[in-house]
This record gives C-alpha cells, structure tokens and sequence, in this order.
C-alpha cells in the first residue's frame, strides 16, 4: 500500500506519518503539519472543533493520495486529519510524501493540502469567547 | 419518494437536525433537493454554495435519487 | 531569534526542528528531512560519511535562514544538519519553517535545501562494498 | 608569505593532508592559489569546480590574502 489514510480522535503523531513513507530507497520526506492557531482576523481564537462525514472523508482523501501518486513521481503518501475538539496549536492535519526526488515531493504535498481544504468533508467551527462560527461557510 | 438526508456543519445547524425526512416526488434529482432546501430554508442561500454528496460521492444536480441512496448535505467544507 | 542553526554528531530529531518553529500564531509547518538512501545510479550504498567546515557551514545556514526569513513570509526556520557516519535511512538534514500561510513556508523549505545543497560547506562520501567516492565533486 | 590551508573532502585526499603551507610571494590572491593548486597537484583540474574561503566567507579570485587569514579550499559541496 502506498498510501495511508486515517482520521483520529486523538492527537495527530507527525513521527507516524512520517515513518509510514519512509522508504531506505527514497531520500526526501516533506511533511505538512497544519495547527490549529490562536487567532482569526485578529480576533482570538479558543478552540476549535472539527467533525466529517467520515465515510466520504476518507474516500476524498484516498482520491487526493491516488492521484497524487499518479501526477507526482512520488513513492508514499500519508494523510492524517484529526476530529473533535482541538485545543491552540495541537495538529489538526498531517500530510507525509516520499519521494526519489525532493521537489516531487514538496508539489505533491501542497497539491495534497491544497486539494483537502477544497474536497473533504470535514468542517471545523471556531469557537471565540462570545461566540462561534463555521469557518468558511458564508462569503 | 421518502429521502432520508443527512447534513454536517452549517448545514445542520440551519435544519435544525442531524438527519431530516423529505417527502419528494418520485424520479426527483439532487437540483430538486437543493431548490426544496432552498425554499424551506431560505438561510442555505447564505452559503458560498451547497453541494450533495449521494452515496459518498459528490453528485451533479442531474444525479436522479434512488430509494436507498445515502444523501448529505455537503456546505462548505474547511478541513486541514 | 526567528532560526535555529545546528550540525549534530548524534541522530537529528525531526519533533526538536518542528517544536523550534511552531507558534500559536501560524497555522502551517513544512517540514523537509533528508534521509540516506540504501543507493544511488543503482550500485548499493553501505553507509556515508558526512564532514564539514563547521565554522563556515553554520554561517552559511545561518545565512539561508535569514534570506529567508527576508524573502518569504515565514515566521521561523530551523536547519539541523547531521555529521559523521550515518546509515541507510538515517536522516541527514532536516529543514522546519512555520508560516502564517503554507505557501509562504513550502516555498521557503524548498529554496533552503536547495540552498544549502549549494553552498554549505559539507561533504558526503558514499561507501560502497567495493570503494568509496566523495558525491557530486566530479563531472 | 606563508599561507597555511586547510582541505576537506576530496581536497584533503588530493592534497594528502587536511593542512598544507604554502609559500606564495606577498599580496598573492585567491585566484594565484588556485593556479598554485591546479600546477602543484593536477588532480584538482578534474573536480566540477574548487572554491576558496578566506576567513569562513567564499572569496573571489581578486582577494588578496593578509598574514593571518583563515584559508580553506572548498571542493564541491554535497550536504543535504
């Protein structure tokens, strides 16, 4: 298998991923960790939560990996999204690639990152102290 | 046809349920659902735009339902 | 202090470069990790060994750092670097940036390692079962 | 002038020594180190290119070298 897929419940290990794409013939490793940051506009930030339609999260991101590998000449990809509450800066998501060659490996990732925030359905709602919004929802 | 949909996000916040029960003529397709969800509630007009997923796929509003889909209500996603 | 600049004479730790860059403030980290790999144009690598400069090499990472903290708009960026014998799999380099957005900071991973690859005065000798050649100093 | 320089990697297996001191006339340059070099020891003709850095800064081949710079010579770098 060349690609891995999981949702959690529980904080996201940036060493899993990782060590899931490692390969002793592939020299390069890009990871990306997406955080979860303390604030919006300005405006603070007191946690997020996150839910999916977990059936179809998965299959989106199955697709992004496939095509990944079938686009970039890439060796192993692994994708990691939390669910839940997230506290500041815990990892909301973690997308591992290897790759013979480095710069496969860095298109591969941000086509991957780029392609989840747009296809997956997962959705992430900010919670401030007077009050709360699903980001990205309204223009 | 009785459709059974279910809605994440926004989406379920505007309906007011997880999971609601439409009772729409036979052969509807996934624009029908959206034009019903429109009119019903006006709020989904607020959204940068609304999508169906039928079945875990993402389905164009020609998709005709069938009586054992599984239908979501699929608002803007912000994952990652 | 936007960078951390280090060469390591034991195994490097990709969570030390990730922690040295994250912040509340940014949402995305880039990571990249060099690794050794078990080959190369096909002959079978038994181990390398990687010397440098020191002096000169930090000031060098030192300075892709701070171009690059000019350049992209990234919060921080860790270089770590790892010399003596390593390996196959054992990781190299590894690069972290945190940014407030990811393109900003894949960009900025990319153009440090491809840096560093050109300038930073450290040398690698591939071992082989029948020699040894130092990479990439002839045609 | 006595010049004392260093030597890694390939360098230091061409020269047979990670130190050598050279003897060059006063105010010689980078560039007359290198010519030095590639008559001395021929080897160096066959590397992709020889750099030098006076002082952990790569130096130009106009530099003049003072009393108690810090000479190395620079093989092709491959870290990462």
């Amino acid at each position: 298998m060349r690609h891995n897929i999981q949702l959690f419940d529980q904080p996201l290990d940036p060493a899993l991923a990782r060590q899931q794409v490692e390969d002793p013939s592939c020299g390069g490793v890009v990871l990306f960790v997406g955080n979860v940051r303390n604030a919006t506009q300005g405006k603070e930030v007191l946690r997020l939560e996150f839910e999916s339609y977990r059936p179809m999260a998965l299959r989106e991101m199955e697709k992004i990996a496939i095509e990944s590998l079938e686009r970039f000449r890439i060796h192993k990809m692994s994708i990691h999204h939390r669910l839940g509450t997230l506290q500041i800066g815990e990892s909301a998501v973690i997308i591992a690639v290897s790759a013979p060659h480095r710069k496969a490996a860095f298109k591969a990732c941000a086509y991957a990152i780029d392609t989840l925030k747009e296809t997956v359905p997962i959705w992430k709602k900010e919670i401030f102290s007077d009050g709360e919004v699903w980001v990205a929802a309204t223009p | 046809m009785k459709l059974k949909v279910m809605a994440f996000g926004i989406a379920r916040d505007i309906l007011g349920s997880a999971e609601v029960d439409f009772d729409l003529p036979e052969n509807s397709k996934v624009g029908d659902l959206k034009e019903h969800l429109l009119k019903q509630f006006p709020a989904f007009a607020g959204l940068r735009h609304l999508a169906v997923a039928v079945n875990c796929e993402y389905a164009e509003d020609e998709v005709i339902f069938n009586a054992m889909d599984e239908v979501v209500i699929i608002p803007p996603v912000s994952g990652g």
